[in-house]
């Protein structure tokens, strides 16, 4: 395990910088529209509309800013919460603790495929 | 600046392996000068007061790379740390994060086996002759690795880092500052090997760049920039590897 | 029961000279078996402190012949004239290989390797990287060596004695500071490189550890130290901590100044002529002396000082050749050259002498070589040219290293229970010292006394009674030193224990040098005498050896190896 | 006031020759300090985490129809989701900021052939790309185009 972790862990590294990096680009917008303005009723609902969601979720480039959108933020989270849990003394459980966070990340990121195709 | 009549506490981690179950502080209120670093304070003490007092120093002008000790929380060179800029109280501790060997004495030769598996040497395919004379090098090929040619081996860093204190295989940032610092020295042809290395167990991707290393740093290596720098690398280095598996001794 | 180790060199010292000897030796025979003992981890030997350059031709403008004579009139016909010849031809292959071994040199804009003034130089010959060469050098040195598997370092071990059996020196036995165990190394040639005794002085560049360890064992062990009379100042030393200002300041085109704002170097005659702050060390170190006693200096809590003005090379400049000399000046007296001169004044920097060598470094003691500043080669005579010492670590040292290596060879192991059975003394004498609580005397008094002497009577000006009252002076402190009290009986990292050694050691040194400069009645180099201000080859064109003897240092001559350039008077 | 860090914290590979005291962590970590935005900067995993997987469920729903769709609409205005999301916007920001800062650094000095741009364009070309992004994405979201 502790040598399959280390083979991935290049790949992992990428996708959690760019987690940081456009998961923070791409996030920033969307927090603020789709958790803040609209339920605030800032901006009318409307512009979300099950019409206009569809008509922009089912865009390439919208499917793949939504990919981006669930699979680095996923990604970032799981390799960050690995690097607290080291940081709190958990050195020895991390064969433990890293595949799991890393398979909750990978598990989304499948997910996130299947959804994006079933739109 | 004869003015010997402010005095000073010193609040002194005191550990002696034969006598001491653990460390314990120890105090001692000395008459200070006002241009004094805290090592000279440290030396009063020896030399006056306790003789027992045990710490690593030789320079006593930040390049040996001896006296690092937590001065107040912080990891300090103490002969480059005016002792003006603390209160009455200064708290001295040996370096955070190392096994301490006596008092503010700790152990390096962990240290020491880090830095030495990094490769810090220049690697070639062919050495080259002293009669070919020296390589060429331009001032800007100089000035990419120069910033992390500065590292005096303080281990400060290594005080600092949230990722030292809780893995213990991780190189830490000088070790990698000083590999980084060849692997793009235009004359090192080695890269490759030290990417196996910082690819491997506690390499540069157990840093989570917390940045303390910089922010302690008491020559402005920015090792952090190395350490993530060097991420960086080896990520390239592991995709061209996918993409082009590389032949046996090439 | 001792430990006891076997390897086929020994060598005491991890600085540039020890660390070049070690690699030498390996590159030769790759599986020699090499113990590196330092007393400190190499990387923080006092090399690393070195700032200014290192000396070797590599201008098209410049030649061995110019190097070499700029060398034989620097240490004031003093030197041996082969041995600056073998130095100055090896130079740049030295200097070259550290090159490759990724030394980072300051460059010209072609890409070649950049070089500076230096005093006393001809031309610019000294090469840098920046301000912090030693530094760099050593590092470079040390990493280095980190990818040969058969140097084994026994760090932080401190050397007390050298092993000899049948005449040939076999290993030394070494405290070991952190478990406070006596080991004993053995090797078939043994070779010292543990640098310098500024200590013995109150106001130097020399770091804590420069208490000349390994001259002490040599002398210890019968063989001579030669030269020792001639202790360098350095002309540009913070006051106080006594911190070095590099000579490439006024390589780089700095200016020293008086109190009344005047350039003195030209515009009176100290016999440096159109060198100005050019000039060797030993004439600008007794200009400034002259010009603070004519009252023309500025006075401070530590003492007069002077002015060494930067100001006009400009920010640009000092940022890229000079970084450390700003960030030492902004730390340690809060002054930015780039906006203030610099208080300076004569610090005691560099042991011209040493462990008699030859010039293939070894000493009179088969088996034994030295190399670097504790060794005396002859390379440096009464004063050394700045950047001629780094260089010098590396071209003895890699001679000392191939030497000791066919040495090594071709010598016996010896008896190893004789070997043991000093040890076993060694360790005695050494457990009896750890804790030696009683004796009425404290460490730090005889420091204090030993500093205070050896700067009234072995400073940049010497007189015979100054002279001969610090020899006296000596010998007290040694009796003294028999009654000193430790308090630490601690047996891991006892420092103070290595203090009471190294006092020890420096008592010795201090001793050889105040009796060394008693006895020669002339001005020459370094050593300047009031009564006798002028140099007198009839009667002193020779080199001195001191031996120890139980009764006091015993003093003898040696010849001066000429051959090209017969003595002269010495003006630039 | 220290406590212990890994007890093998920068231990040698054989243990030291003699008795040492465990390696202490540095006194002001992980709130203390410094570090605490370093622990922060890391605790914001947990809101990225939670963030990737709403996203999902959002995306989820679209594809189940429009009623699961409207159910996140609704469900986003709770309080508890307007919070959240509060908290997560501060993160985000938060994120942004701190490792755009470092970003430049982390740059090699060449990567293969190729130099990356002075540390300061570096920087401008991330915030642009960051301001850019938010103001493209927020206003196709929002409606105001296509
Ligand atoms: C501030 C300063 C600046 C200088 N600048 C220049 C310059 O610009 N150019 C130049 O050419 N020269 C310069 N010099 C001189 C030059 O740096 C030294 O002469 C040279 O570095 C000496 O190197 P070394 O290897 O002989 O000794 P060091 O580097 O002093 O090393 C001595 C070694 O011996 C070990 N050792 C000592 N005693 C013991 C013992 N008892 N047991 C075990 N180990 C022991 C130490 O641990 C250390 O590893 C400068 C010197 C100083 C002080
Ligand atoms: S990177 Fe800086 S802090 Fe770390 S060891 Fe080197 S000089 Fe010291
Ligand atoms: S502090 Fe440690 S986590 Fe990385 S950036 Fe520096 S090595
Ligand atoms: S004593 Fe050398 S760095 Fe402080």
């Amino acid at each position: 395990m502790k040598h399959l972790l280390l083979k991935l862990e290049p790949l992992i590294w990428l996708l959690f910088g760019q987690g940081i990096l456009l998961g923070t680009v791409l996030l920033t917008g969307w927090v603020l529209v789709v958790g803040l303005a609209i339920p605030l009723g800032i901006v009318p609902a409307d512009a979300l509309s099950y019409e206009r969601a569809q008509m922009l979720g089912s865009h390439i480039i919208g499917r793949v800013i939504l990919l981006g959108l669930i699979v680095l933020p996923l990604w970032k989270g799981a390799h960050h919460m690995r690097h607290i849990f080291l940081d709190f003394g958990g050195a020895k459980r991390d064969v433990l603790v890293a595949p799991l966070l890393y398979l909750l990340a990978a598990s989304g990121s499948v997910l996130a495929v299947v959804a994006i195709v079933r739109i | 600046m004869s003015d010997g009549q402010q005095k000073k506490t010193f609040v002194v981690t005191r550990f002696d392996p034969d006598r001491d179950e653990a460390p314990r502080k120890q105090s001692y209120e000395i008459p200070v000068q006002p241009d004094w670093k805290v090592l000279d304070a440290l030396n009063f003490i020896k030399d006056e007061v306790d003789g027992t007092l045990s710490y690593r120093w030789s320079c006593r002008m930040a390049v040996c790379g001896s006296c690092g000790m937590m001065v107040n929380g912080e990891p300090r060179l103490t002969c480059k740390e005016a002792l003006s800029q603390y209160g009455d109280t200064v708290d001295v501790g040996p370096l955070a994060n190392f096994p301490v060997v006596r008092d503010l004495v700790i152990e390096a030769d962990g240290f020491m086996e880090k830095l030495t598996s990094v490769k810090p040497w220049i690697i070639r395919a062919k050495e080259r002759a002293v009669e070919e004379g020296p390589m060429r090098q331009s001032p800007a090929e100089h000035e990419e690795f120069k910033q992390f040619s500065l590292c005096i081996n303080c281990m400060l860093c290594y005080s600092a880092c949230p990722v030292v204190a809780n893995e213990p295989e991780f190189l830490g940032p000088a070790a990698i500052a000083v590999g980084h610092r060849y692997s793009i020295d235009s004359r090192d042809e080695g890269a490759a090997e030290r990417n196996e290395v910082f690819r491997g167990e506690g390499g540069v991707f157990s840093c989570s760049f917390a940045n303390e290393c910089s922010e302690v740093c008491p020559k402005n290596v920015d090792p952090a920039a190395a350490v993530n720098q060097a991420k960086f690398n080896a990520v390239i280095d592991w995709a061209t590897g996918l993409v082009l598996p590389r032949g046996g001794d090439e | 029961m001792i430990e006891v180790s076997r390897h086929d060199i020994v060598i005491v010292g991890g600085g540039a000279a020890g660390l070049r000897a070690a690699v030498a030796a390996t590159e030769i025979d790759p599986d020699v078996s090499i113990a590196l003992v330092s007393k400190v981890y190499p990387m923080r030997s006092h090399t690393v402190s070195a700032e200014g350059g290192a000396a070797a031709v590599v201008r098209e403008d410049d030649n061995f012949e110019m190097h070499a004579y700029d060398t034989v009139k620097g240490s004031d016909f003093l030197a041996d004239q082969d041995v600056i010849r073998t130095f100055v031809e090896q130079a740049p292959g030295e200097l070259t290989l550290l090159e490759h071994w990724g030394c980072p040199w300051s460059r010209n804009e072609d890409g070649t390797v950049a070089t500076r003034a230096f005093g006393g130089m001809s031309t610019k010959r000294t090469w840098y990287a920046a301000d912090k060469v030693g530094f760099h050098m050593l590092h470079t040195l040390f990493q280095h060596s980190l990818r040969f598997d058969n140097i084994v370092r026994y760090d932080e071990h401190f050397a007390t004695r050298l092993l000899v059996d049948e005449g040939t020196v076999r290993g030394v036995a070494a405290l070991d500071i952190r478990t406070g165990v006596v080991r004993v190394v053995l090797g078939r040639s043994l070779i010292l490189a543990t640098g310098g005794a500024g200590k013995i002085f109150p106001f130097t560049t020399n770091g804590s550890i420069k208490t000349g360890d390994g001259m002490s064992l040599a002398y210890r062990a019968g063989v001579a130290l030669k030269d020792m009379e001639f202790v360098q100042y350095h002309p540009t030393g913070l006051p106080g901590t006594g911190i070095l200002i590099t000579e490439a300041t006024r390589g780089e085109g700095g200016y020293l100044i008086n109190a009344e704002g005047e350039r003195f170097l030209t515009t009176r005659d100290y016999g440096v002529g159109s060198k100005a702050e050019l000039g060797p060390r030993d004439m600008i170190s007794r200009a400034i002396i002259q010009e603070l006693e004519a009252g023309r200096g500025f006075s401070g809590p530590y003492g007069d000082y002077l002015h060494l003005d930067l100001r006009h090379l400009g920010e640009a400049k000092i940022v890229a050749r000079l970084p450390m000399v700003r960030e030492i000046s902004k730390i340690y007296i809060g002054v930015d050259p780039v906006h203030e001169p610099i208080p300076i004044r004569p610090v005691v920097h560099y042991m011209m002498g040493g462990i008699d060598t030859d010039i293939t470094a070894a000493t009179s003691l088969p088996g034994l070589y030295a190399a670097g500043e504790c060794a005396s080669v002859s390379l440096n005579g009464a004063n050394r040219l700045g950047s001629n010492s780094l260089t010098e670590c590396l071209v003895f040292g890699a001679a000392a290293g191939r030497n000791a290596l066919s040495f090594a060879k071709g010598s016996s192991e010896g008896s190893e229970d004789a070997l043991r059975r000093q040890g076993e003394e060694e360790a005695a004498r050494v457990a009896a010292l750890r804790g030696k609580q009683k004796g009425g005397e404290k460490l730090s008094r005889i420091r204090g006394d030993l500093h205070k002497t050896m700067e009234s009577g072995c400073g940049v000006y010497r007189v015979q009674e100054t002279m001969d009252e610090t020899a006296r002076t000596v010998a007290q402190l040694k009796g003294r030193y028999a009654d000193v009290a430790l308090e630490d009986s601690s047996a891991v990292f006892n420092t103070e224990l290595v203090a009471a050694l190294e006092m020890g050691n420096m008592l010795d040194i201090a001793e050889v040098v105040a009796n060394s400069a008693a006895a020669r009645n002339e001005s020459r180099g370094a050593h300047t005498r009031r009564d006798t201000p002028n140099r007198d080859d009839q009667n002193f064109l020779y080199h001195t050896l001191c031996y120890f003897d139980p009764a006091g240092p015993r003093l003898e001559k040696k010849g001066v190896t000429l051959g090209h350039w017969e003595p002269e008077e010495r003006k630039y | 006031m220290s406590r212990n860090a890994h007890p093998d914290a920068m231990a040698p590979s054989k243990p030291g020759r003699t008795r040492t005291a465990p390696p202490q962590l540095p006194d002001q970590f992980p709130f203390g300090g410094r570090y605490l935005a370093y622990t922060l900067f890391d605790l914001t995993g947990i809101l990225y985490l939670l963030l990737g997987f709403l996203v999902l469920c959002a995306v989820w729903s679209l594809g189940s129809g429009e009623a699961a769709w409207n159910g996140v609409l609704e469900r986003n205005r709770s309080m508890l989701y307007v919070g959240f999301h509060a908290i997560a916007l501060v993160g985000v920001i938060f994120v942004g900021i701190r490792f755009f800062g470092f970003f430049p650094k982390a740059q090699p000095p060449r990567i293969g052939p190729v130099k990356p741009p002075p540390k300061p364009v570096i920087l401008a070309m991330l915030y642009a790309l960051w301001i850019g992004v938010t103001a493209f994405l927020s206003i196709v979201l929002a409606g105001g185009i296509f």
